[in-house]
């Protein structure tokens, strides 16, 4: 298998904490990754040092083999990475076809086209495949501020993946959504995965969520990998059980 | 030369005092209640008049209309100012707000100009208006006094601020008003105290300048601006930045007028203000002010 | 956008065009010049409204950048141009400045922003004033020409009201389709939340950059209106002052609102002029009125006719998507 | 406190209630707000007092005279909006601007209407741009000027000037016509300091005052400033002489710069404390009326409604053309009009000549020592 995303000795330091501590590992072609860890175990900021989001402060980051180390966010989305944050982020004033609209516009055409160009920028047929994937069709029209915070949830995810990413970097889906909405997410995600072929790495505290979901488990704790492998594996791991119950 | 020096020199602090004054009570409210007052020229300019009103209508003394003026201007600049204008737009961002304090600060002027008079008037100075030879430069008593007064009461706010149990309260709140909210402490009226400090400051402001500059319902356009560029020269979220920031101001101002050119006398100081914001964003004294992302 | 409150805007639009059209038959040359006043505040306050409201980008330029335009305008003029080109160029040289000036808005945060605007805002009144042999200094240009089109020329009151009427009727249709482009939609990200904006590919900078500039190249083109309205310029109409009132009009009139400008040149120039019934006592009625209209309602005059129109026709709550 | 203007808010109202035959409209359009809302103040009430003085008496031609006031904000734009408004009105004629800027901008539209308008502005250039109905109230700076570079040359014998001067159109204008006349007198310019209008400290600019030690110490500025920057000359020792225009010798600059004023010198084209007994009269009746005390704005305001009535009962009728074509080149004394105060006369281009004063400021009075005589006999 390929690796769509190859991680090397990243490191992360705010003044003198250090969050993330010489994480390394691949992301191969069409695997669901999750990776888990104890609060404060730096999940989050590895995916922001990834992401651009922070600068790191050493190591260095590979998609598809070509170095994306601090590169700014919005061009390595262009580059068809794409996430979701820990706390929803979707736009309340915009109904929810605008965001996704939003959410692809930027992958076609130049800052002109984009001006002079349609108002949806040719993606209403997409957006509304995207809306009946995740179940959301009847509310296309409504104000995003408008939907239950599970609905919400949904319709961030769906932006992730509305311009059809290569690697999909997902920070707790599954925070906060109530069960039945937590079973649609998860079939979603699965359906993505198979249908689209695309990869992702999903960041979660619900175990029998990530459980259910990834085909392999990165463990982190203080900033450092513990342990790696498939969810059984990881499950029986005792540096894991350590980690989260050690304390 | 020197003496040239040494008198700009003071002289510039003795104005840069004022700046501080007006400078504090701006970062204050900033720090407090995201409150941008743009009226704060208005308000240095504005307790003088109740002085002058008490003095001329009332015919009261001097040391009486001063107390009295004082006091007027806490309760209308600090209280009702809070109560009325910032507390019913509080949660509506900073925008609002700015355009109502700019609305004020039209307000003040022309009630002013229009019943007191558009001319200058001449206003009973606080100490002897002669001056002190040191090493050959003519130092005017008032300068000296302006000094010693704004650092003293700068002091005195300091040693409030860090010494007494409200005086930390106050900048609990003004640090993080949730936290502090969560510890117990009864943020509205440590906000409330702040504008009523605000007021204090800038009417003692207004006793100390007016002798100097004369009462003029304009007197608040410069001092304004001013008062911004010294807060933020210093550091916006930093009371010690703002008498900093104010000093500085005054000395580099007349420096700049002096040896470089009269006419683009206030360009120094706004280059300067430009380049602290964009590469010491946090002011001269400032801590760096913590991003939410 | 609901049904009441597309009718609404309609009907308002519709009352208003006409009475601008119809308005120099009503009002004698005053009334007029009010109105040419207005229309190109408002196109001004249009350009601002984008950086502002939509961008979400303190900017206290504006002034600066319409003093600008009006010198480039006035200079030119006067030294015997043709007003088109000049007009054009105006534009043009403030989206370039307006772009450079876009830099600090990168990184900083709102409030700071402001002040570097305003500084700068000062910076170029200064060189207004004090260059005499570029701007005439404290003695301004007069006699700046009035364009002529086609050989119709604009001396007159009417013509020339007609010919701000068609400008802004040209801004605001330009600016009416950028808000509903994809633009408009990267512009709101970028004001509600430029994190996740960048996240999804939308290089905030450049849209950062490219709203601080369209709004000074409009800002411009106000100048370069409003030289000839007034037929003679000096340093200071665009001091601070007329930015602070150029923000108040955004904010007032409801920023982030396409319409808020209007309604806001409308306070910002018109109110006084109704006011001052009350000889001395004008300015202080104004002031008094903005005061309370901030006071009461915050989120600018449409912001309040949003809230009354949405709260009567409440959107249904929503049901939940049915799970397979 | 100007409560009283409260009354005059609804005067106008009054005298159209008043009567029913149609009043001759006057508009004063000038700076009541604004950076030079003294000035603009002044002036419009001088022109209201002399209003109400001839309304009291019956008004101009047994007609009450409407007077309207339009506020520009020393603001060109709202400028020419009010004048296009006071215009629109169709007054018989108008009183100001005195902010030159704003006479600029309005004159062309003055003209085009044939409104007589009686200006305030000293801008030397104004009377030069061949505008028929503009009429000063007070010498240009063209003629104001050469008086007092004479006067620095003969009675001060001083070879070098330093000058400082307040930067907008009233300072900078001065300032440009003193140093032509001072260079054609072989004058040193020792120093040439601009001040901003409503600037507070001047220890900067005293400095460099000082630093070039000349003879004279020229300041050109309005009143609070003036005070301020002899204060501040006399704290850092500076002995001056200072020497400048009618506003550093004002009455107003004195009780603000108390003994700092003392020896303070010059030229005064227009005073409201000139030794005639006209004059100490309108100052009384002036002082009575508005609780302050007028400065020569005041007295432009005045006399320049008084002209207009002189010359409008000379012609017998309300007729704008003859009105301006009988001003140019008249003459008008005290006796022909008391309301003149000032034997005055106008040029073909409503230049204005009048007998002017030098003065000395003396224990906190202004001393007239020299009255200079008309330029043209």
């Amino acid at each position: 298998m390929s690796a769509v995303l190859k991680v090397r000795d990243l490191k992360k330091s705010f003044g003198g904490i250090v969050a993330v501590d010489g994480v390394s590992f691949n992301v191969n072609q069409g695997e669901i990754l999750g990776i888990i860890g104890p609060n404060g175990s730096g999940k989050s900021t590895l995916f922001n040092c990834i992401l651009g989001q922070l600068r790191p402060s050493g190591g260095d980051v590979h998609l598809d083999g070509r170095p994306v180390t601090g590169m700014r966010p919005c061009d390595l989305n262009r580059l068809g990475v794409s996430r979701t944050f820990q706390l929803l982020q979707v736009f309340p004033q915009l109904t929810v076809r605008e965001n996704l609209i939003l959410a692809g516009q930027e992958h076609r055409g130049g800052m002109l086209s984009r001006l002079i160009g349609p108002r949806d920028a040719g993606l209403s047929a997409s957006a509304d495949r995207m809306l009946d994937f995740f179940r959301l069709t009847h509310l296309g029209g409504e104000l995003a501020g408008a939907l239950s915070y599970g609905q919400q949830k949904l319709l961030d995810v769906a932006m992730a993946f509305m311009a059809g990413p290569r690697l999909a970097l997902l920070d707790e889906p599954a925070g906060g959504v109530n069960l039945t909405m937590l079973v649609s997410l998860r079939d979603r995600l699965r359906a993505i995965n198979v249908e689209q072929g695309s990869t992702f790495v999903v960041i979660e505290h619900n175990m029998d969520f990530v459980m259910a979901l990834c085909n392999r488990i990165l463990v982190l704790a203080e900033g450092r990998v513990i342990a790696e492998g498939d969810p059984a594996h990881v499950r029986r791991d005792a540096k894991v059980i350590e980690a989260y119950l050690g304390r | 030369m020197l003496t040239d020096i040494l008198q700009l020199f003071v002289a510039g602090l003795a104005t840069g005092g004022i700046y501080a004054l007006a400078a504090i009570g701006f970062t204050l409210l900033w720090q407090t209640s995201q409150t941008i007052n743009f009226a704060q020229g208005e308000f240095v300019m504005l307790p003088a008049f109740f002085v002058l009103i008490g003095m001329g209508f009332f015919g009261l003394p001097f040391w009486a209309a001063a107390l009295i003026g004082v006091a007027v201007s806490i309760v209308t600049l600090g209280l009702m100012f809070k109560k009325l204008m910032v507390d019913p737009m509080l949660n509506h961002g900073v925008l609002p707000l700015v355009i109502a304090t700019i609305g004020l600060a039209i307000l003040m002027k022309e009630a002013v100009r229009e019943f007191y008079g558009a001319d200058a008037w001449p206003f009973p100075p606080l100490v002897a208006a002669t001056n002190v030879t040191v090493f050959g430069a003519a130092l005017a008593v008032q300068s000296l006094a302006v000094l010693g007064i704004s650092v003293a009461a700068v002091t005195i706010l300091q040693l409030f601020l860090n010494k007494t149990r409200t005086g930390r309260c106050m900048q609990a709140t003004a640090q993080n008003p949730t936290v502090a909210r969560l510890l117990g402490v009864p943020v509205e009226r440590m906000i409330l105290y702040t504008f009523l400090i605000n007021a204090a400051l800038v009417a003692l402001a207004s006793l100390l300048i007016t002798p100097i500059y004369l009462a003029k319902f304009t007197n608040g356009e410069l001092l304004g601006l001013y008062a911004f560029i010294a807060a933020i020269i210093g550091g916006f979220n930093q009371v010690r930045g703002a008498i900093v920031g104010g000093l500085v101001l005054g000395v580099i101002d007349n420096f700049t007028a002096v040896y470089i050119s009269t006419q683009y006398r206030l360009v120094i100081p706004l280059l300067f203000l430009i380049v602290v914001i964009l590469f010491r964003p946090q002011g001269l004294l400032g801590r760096v002010e913590e991003r939410t992302v | 956008m609901t049904r009441r409150r597309t009718v609404a805007v309609g009907i308002a639009l519709g009352v208003s065009s006409s009475f601008l059209l119809v308005a120099p038959f009503l009002f004698k040359p005053y009334g007029i010049f009010i109105l040419s006043t207005w229309a190109v505040m408002t196109v001004a306050a249009i350009g601002l409204n984008l950086t502002l409201g939509y961008a979400g980008q303190v900017s206290l330029a504006q002034a600066a950048f319409v003093g600008i335009g009006a010198y480039i305008t006035a200079f030119l003029t006067t030294n015997g141009w043709s007003f088109w080109p000049i007009c054009a160029l105006a534009g043009v040289a403030c989206f370039v400045i307006g772009w450079g000036l876009g830099y600090p808005a990168l990184r900083l945060q709102h409030h700071y922003l402001a002040f570097v605007t305003l500084a700068f805002n000062t910076l170029v009144y200064l060189v207004f004033r004090n260059e005499e042999w570029l701007t005439g200094g404290i003695y301004g240009i007069s006699n700046v020409p009035r364009p002529s089109l086609a050989g119709w020329s604009m001396n007159g009151a009417h013509a020339f009201y007609y010919f701000c009427l068609a400008v802004l009727a040209l801004v605001a249709s330009a600016i009416w389709w950028l808000i509903r482009s994809p633009w408009g939609r990267a512009f709101v990200a970028l004001r509600e939340n430029p994190i996740r904006a960048q996240s999804l590919g939308v290089d905030t900078r450049r849209y950062t950059l490219m709203a601080f500039a369209l709004g000074a190249g409009l800002g411009g083109i106000a100048g370069a209106l409003y030289a000839p309205l007034v037929q003679f310029i000096d340093p200071t109409p665009f001091a601070l002052g007329l930015s602070l009132n150029l923000l108040l009009m955004v904010v007032v009139g409801g920023s982030g609102y396409f319409f808020g400008p209007f309604l806001g040149a409308i306070i910002a120039v018109l109110l006084p002029e109704w006011l001052r019934f009350a000889q001395g006592y004008y300015l202080m009625g104004y002031a008094v009125l903005v005061i309370l209209l901030m006071v009461f309602c915050p989120t600018g005059l449409l912001g309040l006719a949003d809230r009354l129109l949405t709260s009567t026709a409440k959107a249904a709550p929503v049901a939940a998507p049915e799970v397979s | 406190m100007r409560l009283s203007k409260l009354v005059l808010a609804v005067l106008p109202l009054m005298f159209m209630s008043g009567l029913a035959r149609a009043d001759v409209k006057f508009a004063y359009v000038g700076e009541i707000s604004g950076s030079i809302a003294v000035s603009g103040g002044n002036f419009r009430d001088g022109v209201i007092l002399a209003v109400e003085e001839l309304n009291a008496k019956g008004g101009i031609l047994k007609q009450k005279i409407e007077l309207t006031l339009y506020d520009t904000q020393t603001n060109p734009g709202v400028a020419r909006a009010q004048m296009q408004k006071a215009i629109d009105g169709d007054p018989y004629v108008i009183l100001g601007p005195i902010f030159s800027g704003n006479v600029k901008v309005t004159m062309q539209m003055l003209q085009q209407a044939e409104i007589p308008h009686i200006i305030g502005g000293e801008a030397a250039e104004l009377t030069s741009l061949g505008d028929a109905y503009l009429f000063r109230t007070s010498f240009g700076q063209q003629i104001g000027m050469p008086k007092i570079a004479n006067f620095i040359r003969d009675e001060l014998k001083a070879k070098t000037v330093a000058l400082i001067w307040v930067n907008n159109d009233f300072g900078k204008g001065g300032r440009d016509r003193l140093i032509k006349e001072l260079g054609a007198r072989d004058i040193k310019l020792a120093a040439d300091v601009s001040s901003e209008s409503g600037q507070v400290d001047f220890a900067a600019d005293v400095v460099k005052l000082k630093a070039a030690n000349a003879d004279v110490v020229f300041v050109y500025s309005n009143e609070e400033e003036c005070a301020r920057i002899m204060r501040e000359a006399r704290k850092q020792g500076l002995k001056g002489p200072f020497v400048g225009d009618t506003t550093l010798l004002s009455q107003k600059t004195i009780e603000l710069g108390g003994d700092a004023a003392n020896g303070a010198m010059g030229h005064v084209g227009l005073t409201a404390d000139a030794p005639l007994k006209q004059v100490e009269e309108f100052k009384a009746r002036f002082q009575k009326r508005f609780n302050y005390v007028p400065d020569h704005n005041g007295l432009k305001g005045y006399t320049g409604v008084y002209a207009v009535k002189y010359v409008t009962e000379k012609i017998g009728k309300f007729e704008r053309k003859a009105l301006a074509s009988t001003m140019h080149g008249l003459t008008i004394t005290p006796e022909d009009e008391p309301g003149i105060l000032i034997e005055t006369s106008w040029d073909n281009n409503g230049e204005i000549d009048r007998i002017s004063f030098l003065a000395e400021v003396v224990d906190g009075k202004q001393k007239i020592t020299k009255i200079l005589p008309k330029i043209r006999k």
